[in-house]
């Protein structure tokens, strides 16, 4: 049937079943496959904040170019469960598969456009060793349905399960190829597309919790302290898993106040800190915001962003706290808050983080989410590179210097231009200083003289004044029809979405905010002001990145819209299309 | 070898005349020049509190945080420099009201820091409200019918998280505190010393003359072993906590940081932070 | 001299020493006595984060007219050191007088305009029987320059130091009267001016932390728990003084999170339930306010704020914890926002904030700050009652509905129009529910599903549309010249720069924000549409009002301009007065 | 009289199947019923984790507060409404890491609340992370290479607090738990139940077997006296804290409500809050 079988770009494959049974290292093993052979990959799972039991599941697309959402079909649906078929047959398109375990007598509702495959999964896994090994017979026969070589899936078994031994080595292996067998002999290759071929290159798969985690260690970060919380786990369970290489360490604190204490202390002494959290243990952390910003400690605090208010929906995507990152501690504390929007990004961001915390003396904050910080995507080796920036400590006072001052003379406050100070650490003989929280003078002792306080807050508040980091990028025409806007893990999802209505003739445009404090005022208005219309796609309920925005006078002309979601689901790049084109009148393809 | 002097600031103190923390700053600065430290390598970590003020009064590297928060600052800061010492100091309203759970956890960590809390038994930077010290019935602005809620017992609390240093001085016996405060400074892991200074101002109950008559130095106790938990629980039991001296000491404490798995023997703190490409290489692997 | 003396509306005086020398005693005794005789009274402190010594003063304002605000000039200084002298003399006005102890052979500085009047204040208490008495020396020699009558004093006395016993109350009185002789025998009234006749009527001399504890009293609030912090703790403190009268209780909690978690706990439970506290303690009320929101518990927060960031300066005067009380919280936790901006409102706003708090079911924020909480002033008896409105206690489950309804059907939050739905009590049978920080349904229950976020995220935002309290009031023309914008004690301010400025012919507005959240889009724009020129003067440096005005549209063109200040000094109304003078062409007096 | 079935809801559990956690709930239910409490009068205040469920699971009044906060939510509760029957649960995690300021604060006010901690040694809902009860050298995803901090040890910390209850139960021992259940609740003032609940999914070392053959018994312990505080501590220190039973009672416990001054003999809540012209006027005297 090869002849009647279209070529496509990319293919969605979805495995679902309970918490618990083994859903994630399925996908992960269809994933680092593909991936290893030089297809493109995008992850993203369904979970609860849940151990065991309740649905979940994980879709892999798999490509021949980059990809960066997910996606509303999918061409193969593995099911573990009848729960599974229920609540996922409707995405399957026409012509697509239902792989069901025969042992739970699966059937596809009235009407679904899917092909049912039913397989004996439990009973083969059964035969090679043991029921565990179900999961794997899936793979196996996925990787027949999707014509992909059974070869790396052995190695990959052999890597994996190596330290534990031949015999496991084996019997996974011979559920793979039992399962790929299986659809040879029973089924052949039914799918009417066929995925074109791969592109080998040098690449990785990870998510941006791991960029984070190698940008902080790339970026001069020896000390972090944590609280678990999902989605930020991770960044320091990977830190605890790579510290000890580079002579660092992790604390698990009692809370995120500890952590973030932690971190501004590893600052102040001359180490480089962070801590990682999301929304409720980001809201802990404001007072230290606070405290770092006013001692002009650098400080890097990463917020992987989730569902809110409160507990919200933990294990939902959301991107609702940029307002309290922008905004949030009592009084005005100035800080940085970049905003990456790929994992190539956030590893750029974590680790540039450390330079600015210490070129800035403040507080840097690093807005993730959730979709950026958990779904594995095929990234570059070459954009996961230690080299790229050079380690700088920024104002330093040197030894010379003080040793020329002698006691009781070096300010580590000294007003100047720049507005920021060369600091003194702990050991520097004559470098003595008080770091407070109250207001202060030069040297640093508290002073509440009012004139004293002008000078120095406005040496805090103005010393990011020169903060010169591009502030947006933009792809396509900048006198575009529409304007896509967003930040983070969005605008992958919009740059899918950006192709598709090019392909209906639009002209498109797609600009992303890399930081939001201090703003990038001038760089927004510059990205912005041709377009004839401008959609600012966020995932919270009030558009606050839009807010922040009409704060400086952007966005409040008839041509600006918010298109928000706040449902846990990110955006699909099908729904900013068909968003968009309500707003855009029909164009021809040319 | 540092002097006396060395120690001292040019700041003139904030505190009250009379106020107990004189006799702790002045324990403290005698006991850094007996330890022989030098101010470079000295780092003060205070609290809020009239209090939190004694960083202000030392020549060192001071961290003045946020209220309660000290703990957790100063393991940043030794843990970013294995060399420093690392010094605490608060009130009881910072250790134990705001700051309680950080103290035992820090406790449970056995970092190597020393945590001096200057307990007068009330809130005096805010004027005089009662604190978790504060004695039953004890009349404050908070408490004008008298203190209705359980003191918290720094020592036996220490003792029961498992503190592996637990001691208490009194601001006005000075020998035997500045030897406390340098036990504590050698001791290799996490040392609280709780420190009676008494508040002039609003504390006219747990006065000087008080603490003169109700203290039982326990270096008078006869066959006092300061490395028996259960012991001592007895004993501060008995005197409900009314002691001076060396109340635990745990011969045996490793700190923290010799313990934390692959953590680097020399400080952080003024690294290069250079990687190797074959270590790169190795933290990539489990990515391919 | 009668002859030259003019009849003024005001006279300031104010005494100065160091810190734990009687100096708030003295001040507050002057004042009540005026307050009393039917005067108007102002007071004003200079306090540092400090016990005993360093300089502090008390400003006190008398008048036959309301005021609202310190000034720069004073008439009569009374200096207990001469550091009193050094710092203060200078806004000591031509033919004013400065009243010193003898004892500290005081000296004027070059070219100083007053009249220095040596007087033998500590040997005069020693004689009547201490030297502790040597303030009310001084009290009495003031009232003999400022002309007042004796009598009142002495009532004073012996309602103060009643309870002290005959001997107290008798050297008390003594030391004003020898005071008050001194004055009359050796100098005689030499002021070149005299206050104007005192109004008596029926009022009370209070700050706004009294107002704010009386509110919540009024309020039906019975429980509060706080941690004590300058300049919130007298709120606490008050309740202390006055829930035993009507069986409420504080607690002094142990933290800020601590505090507000027993506040919603009680609001839980069916009581009223507030805490106090300032900029610190709020950055660590946070993630609270999420859960109150997320869970529409009713609780009442007020937050007196200081200088920030961080410690800042504890005893100084700033309005900058506005956009963490609009926005602090991670996620989108509707609330809102009251700021009052004299003490009227601030008793008439916190005993509202809980009508409010259990109307809409969420988290009210009382944005008072250290000028509007600590000083006293003239206030009318009747503006302080407590039948100002009725015990309002929202949508609330009947028992007959629910015993109707029978076990697990009644849906505490159930989809209506309004966004409200009636909730239960502990002890009402059949009105169980899980209130839960987590996403849920109608019923309380964890959900994640999709539709019912968008449901419930509605609901929550939505229900604050109908908010419908006065959002701006205006006192002058609405096409004034110039239009004066503020919130808080600014107001109070700028209502005396506003009597002046039209004093010199300037057609002169002002507009004041009574909240926040949800922000009065309407009536800021409908307010300010026509005015000339807008000043919006704000005690912080960034222009957080203007922001929030900005992010509706508010506030972009031109004719906005924003006068900010924080130093940790209040306004003045001469500071404005210069200030608009600037902006405004000079106009004759007509 | 409140029946089994009308403790139960409709809810069904997210907890893995052999969860420690059921026991804990089966035994509660139990008790309420013993105790004879009205669903109505119940008020749960649970934590966040998966302990933290089991107020989905009662049919009653239940906050689920944020993660180590149940404890002055709880009081809040109780001020609110002293007739309400108040029980706090929560993990090791919620009560003993981020929850241990509130914890120690909660004993010594000694408000009448009954707090179950269900502690399983690990942070089971964040998947796998040691937690402050865990044993030293226990690996975790956060302690690969084992575990360096020492316990929590929360029976004698406890003790140390001024707690004036003190027990601890097992969840597969069903009778003896929900005993102490009904004692705590019957307790006037704050009562401690830390209740074994293994965690099956992340804890495969402190497994229901291995409490079983390491667990002392107290009621078989002969002439244990649970009311003798410094024996107490010193049988705890002798068993490392593996034992079940009432560790200790203080049988004068008078709890805050009775204590705090002018505070309501009657329920806040549901109070008109109307105010008398008289008291009104007495509020007002001093400003004048
Ligand atoms: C978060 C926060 N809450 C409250 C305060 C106000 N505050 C300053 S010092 C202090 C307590 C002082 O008592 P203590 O720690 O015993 O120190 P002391 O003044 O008695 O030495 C408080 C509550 C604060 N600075 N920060
Ligand atoms: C402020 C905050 N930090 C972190 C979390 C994430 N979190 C949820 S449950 C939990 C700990 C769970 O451990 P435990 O309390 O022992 O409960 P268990 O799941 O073991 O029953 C954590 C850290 C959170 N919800 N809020
Ligand atoms: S108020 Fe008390 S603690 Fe503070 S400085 Fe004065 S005497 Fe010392
Ligand atoms: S993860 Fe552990 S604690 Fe959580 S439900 Fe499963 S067994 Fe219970
Ligand atoms: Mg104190
Ligand atoms: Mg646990």
């Amino acid at each position: 049937m090869d002849s009647t079988t279209t070529t496509v770009p990319v293919i969605a494959w979805k495995i679902g079943g309970d918490q618990g049974e083994g859903i994630d290292s399925t996908g992960d093993a269809l994933a680092t496959v593909a991936n290893r052979m030089g297809y493109y990959v995008y992850g993203y799972k369904s979970f609860s904040s849940r151990i065991k039991g309740g649905h979940t599941n994980y879709k892999v697309r798999i490509g021949v170019d980059p990809l960066e959402a997910t996606t509303e079909t999918t061409e193969i649906l593995v099911a573990l469960n009848q729960e599974t078929i229920d609540k996922n047959v409707s995405e399957v398109r026409t012509g697509g598969f239902v792989l069901a375990d025969q042992a739970f007598k699966p059937h596809l509702p009235e009407g679904a456009a899917a092909h049912l495959v039913e397989l004996p999964l439990t009973e083969i896994a059964k035969e090679v060793g043991s029921v565990l090994m179900r999961n794997m017979v899936a793979v196996g026969a996925s990787a027949a349905l999707l014509n992909l070589p059974l070869g790396p899936f052995d190695s990959y078994v052999e890597r994996r399960f190596g330290s534990k031994g031949a015999q496991i080595v084996e019997s996974n292996k011979a559920a793979i190829r039992r399962g790929f067998e299986e659809i040879q002999t029973r089924v052949g290759h039914l799918l009417d597309i066929r995925l074109g071929e791969p592109r080998p290159g040098d690449r990785l798969l990870m998510t941006g919790n791991d960029a984070m985690a190698l940008g902080a260690i790339a970026g001069g970060c020896r000390i972090m302290a944590a609280y678990p919380i999902t989605p930020a786990s991770d960044v320091m369970e990977a830190l605890i898993k790579w510290f000890p290489l580079v002579g660092g360490v992790v604390v698990q604190a009692e809370d995120e106040m500890a952590a973030v204490l932690m971190a501004i202390g590893a600052g102040f002494a001359g180490a480089r800190g962070m801590t990682a959290t999301s929304g409720p243990g980001f809201s802990l952390m404001q007072e230290a915001i606070g405290l770092a910003s006013m001692t002009e400690t650098p400080v890097v605090i990463a917020d992987i962003q989730r569902s809110g208010p409160s507990t919200g929906m933990p294990t939902k995507q959301e991107q609702s706290d940029l307002l309290q990152m922008v905004n949030g501690s009592h009084g005005e504390a100035p800080r940085i808050v970049l905003t990456p929007s790929s994992i190539e990004e956030v590893f750029a961001d974590a680790m540039d983080a450390f330079n600015l915390a210490d070129g800035y003396q403040c507080p840097v904050l690093i807005a993730s989410d959730l979709s950026l910080g958990l779904w594995k995507r095929t990234v570059e080796r070459s954009a996961i590179d230690y080299r790229r920036a050079a380690i700088d400590r920024g104002e330093l006072v040197s030894p010379e210097e003080l040793l020329a001052l002698g006691r009781d003379v070096f300010k580590r406050y000294e007003l100047n231009d720049s507005g920021i100070s060369p600091r003194s650490v702990p050991g520097m003989p004559f470098g003595q200083f008080l770091a407070t929280g109250n207001e202060h003078g030069e040297n640093g002792k508290v002073t509440e003289d009012p004139a004293n306080r002008d000078r120095m807050m406005h040496k805090r508040l103005h010393k990011l004044d020169r903060f010169d980091r591009e502030g947006v990028l933009t792809e396509g025409p900048k006198d575009a029809d529409i304007m896509l806007v967003a930040i983070g893990s969005t605008v992958g999802i919009l740059r899918e979405a950006k192709r598709d209505l090019e392909a209906h003739g639009h002209r498109v445009g797609l600009s992303w905010l890399r930081y939001l404090s201090p703003f990038p005022v001038e760089a927004t208005r510059a990205a912005l002001a041709q377009a004839q219309r401008v959609l600012v796609v966020e995932q919270n309920a009030t558009g606050q990145l839009l807010s922040l925005m009409k704060v400086q006078g952007i966005g409040h002309e008839p041509r600006f819209s918010s298109f928000l979601k706040v449902n846990g689901v990110p955006f699909t790049p099908e729904e900013v299309v068909r968003k968009v084109s309500g707003l855009l009148p029909v164009r021809e393809v040319v | 070898m540092a002097t006396l002097a060395d120690f001292k600031t040019s700041e003139k103190s904030w505190w009250c005349p009379g106020c107990g923390d004189f006799g702790v700053l002045a324990a403290l600065q005698k006991s850094l020049v007996a330890l022989d430290i030098n101010p470079d390598e000295l780092t003060i970590i205070a609290g809020i509190g009239c209090s939190g003020k004694i960083g202000n009064y030392i020549n060192g590297y001071n961290l003045h945080v946020v209220h309660g928060r000290t703990l957790p600052a100063a393991m940043g800061v030794k843990l970013a420099n294995r060399d420093l010492k690392v010094i605490c100091a608060g009130g009881d309203g910072d250790a134990y009201a705001i700051g309680m759970g950080h103290f035992m956890h820090a406790m449970r960590r056995n970092v190597d820091i020393t945590y001096l809390v200057m307990d007068n038994h009330i809130y005096g930077l805010t004027k005089g409200q009662y604190s978790p010290t504060s004695d039953p019935g004890f009349q404050t602005k908070t408490t004008p019918k008298g203190n209705i809620e359980r003191p918290v017992h720094p020592l036996s609390t220490a003792l029961a998280a498992g503190c592996t240093f637990v001691a208490q001085g009194f601001s006005s016996w000075q020998p035997q505190l500045a030897s406390l405060i340098q036990k504590a400074v050698r001791h290799p892991g996490f040392a609280l010393v709780n420190i009676i200074s008494p508040c002039v101002t609003y504390n006219k109950i747990n006065t000087y003359d008080w603490y003169k008559t109700s203290l039982t130095n326990l270096d008078t106790v006869e066959g006092y072993d300061s490395q028996n938990r259960v012991e001592a629980l007895r004993v501060l039991h008995e005197h409900d906590e009314l002691v001076t001296g060396l109340v635990y000491q745990d011969p045996t404490s490793v700190p923290y940081e010799d313990l934390a798995p692959g953590y680097s023997k020399t400080p952080l703190a003024g690294q290069d932070y250079a990687l190797e490409d074959a270590v790169w290489k190795k933290m990539l692997a489990g990515l391919e």
